[in-house]
């Protein structure tokens, strides 16, 4: 099981905060997840519809579309990040 | 303890106590610099919220401040990141630095600056009067500060 | 009043109060950066004494606020040097910029110190557990960071 | 009638803060100065004598070696500055 969570607009598009989920085993990598949350819901498809605008940590390190996530415990979903 | 500290918190932070801190008992730093990044009251803003992601944020600042003391070996500094809701003319962040010669204290301030705008999991949403509110969009300029470390 | 203050002075200064100062009532100001230059103990140094030019050094700080505020428009601040006999950890010289953004902030302020360094009329001297006084030579360096700008 | 003014090493080495003095009407420039003033005493000639560490302001503006002189009324002669 991985812990998914959404951060700032792709949290408010996606409608809550995470989601606990089994990855089939043909999830490999972030982009796959990607592509496989995006069919959840309406609201998932709209957060995730330009992955040019999102990016994903994985287990708490940021990642990349090829950046595997078999195993993974803890996977955040999020825009570019806006602070300091 | 680090050689550049980093904290998360909610309340108000005091740059000239943090700078003190630095230098108490220190007599080899001849440059201090001390930066805090502020809400600005623009198109009618009247609040800004920080969201961030508690799991990651401070070790993902704390990593920040770690390269950074390791570009620049002898910088001593210290980091705050406030989140939650913010008024105008309120202090988001900030950097304290100091180190022996001003070319070092200055660099890693602005390093670290640059860093921390867009490698830790912060997002700003804005409030105006209104009742909108807008999340910040990050800004290409950010990435290309960051990248010219 | 211009943008960027001048002020000379034998006492310590409040870095802190002076930036509270160019932030009071502004609500367009995001990013604030305050330098302080100290004396450092190395080799010995038991006091430091800056001599300077009576009758040309407020104008020359001065023309130097007022070249820094042509170039950053937007940018508000405050310089101050001191004089006379400074201890190791003493203060020597603050810089304080604010500005709308961090890139104009933190430039203003390294020209600043800069353009101090470089083109204010201070010397300093000196005086070492020994009993013995040097004046400090100028740095190349110090003249190729000025040059950048 | 000008008034020469010296600061720093320069000041310990002439060892007077400064002098007012009529410059002869061939001293017409700051090199010239500097020429004329060296011959004043054995302190003038070792303060002066290596100029690519002597700087000279005129009226209190930043002066080159070639700035004229004729009718200054204050003219500084120190070592490159050291402040900030």
């Amino acid at each position: 099981m991985a812990e998914i969570l959404y951060f700032a607009w792709v949290r408010e598009a996606v409608g809550i905060d995470g989601e606990t989920l089994a990855l089939p085993a043909t999830v490999s990598t972030v982009a796959g997840l990607l592509d496989w949350l995006a069919q959840r819901s309406p609201g998932h498809a709209a957060a995730l519809a330009d992955r040019s605008r999102i990016r994903v940590a994985v287990d708490q390190a940021f990642a990349g579309p090829d950046t595997p996530v078999t195993g993974a415990r803890e996977i955040a979903i999020f825009p570019p990040v806006t602070g300091g | 303890m680090p050689a550049i500290g980093a904290r998360l918190q909610t309340d108000e932070f005091d740059g000239a106590a943090e700078q003190a801190a630095l230098l108490a008992g220190r007599r080899d730093l001849g440059a201090a610099v001390n930066f805090t990044g502020l809400v600005r009251a623009d198109d009618g803003l009247v609040a800004l919220t920080l969201e961030h992601y508690p799991a990651m944020t401070l070790g993902q600042m704390q990593a920040i401040a770690d390269a950074a003391a390791a570009r620049w070996p002898g910088v001593v500094g210290t980091i705050i990141h406030r989140h939650g809701r913010l008024l105008p003319g309120e202090s988001i962040v900030l950097v304290v630095t100091a180190a022996p010669h001003r070319a070092d204290a200055f660099a890693a301030a602005s390093f670290l600056m640059d860093w921390l705008k867009t490698k830790a999991p912060f997002w700003k949403r804005e409030e105006f009067a209104d009742g909108t509110t807008r999340w910040v969009e990050a800004r290409a300029h950010d990435d290309d500060a960051a990248a010219r470390w």
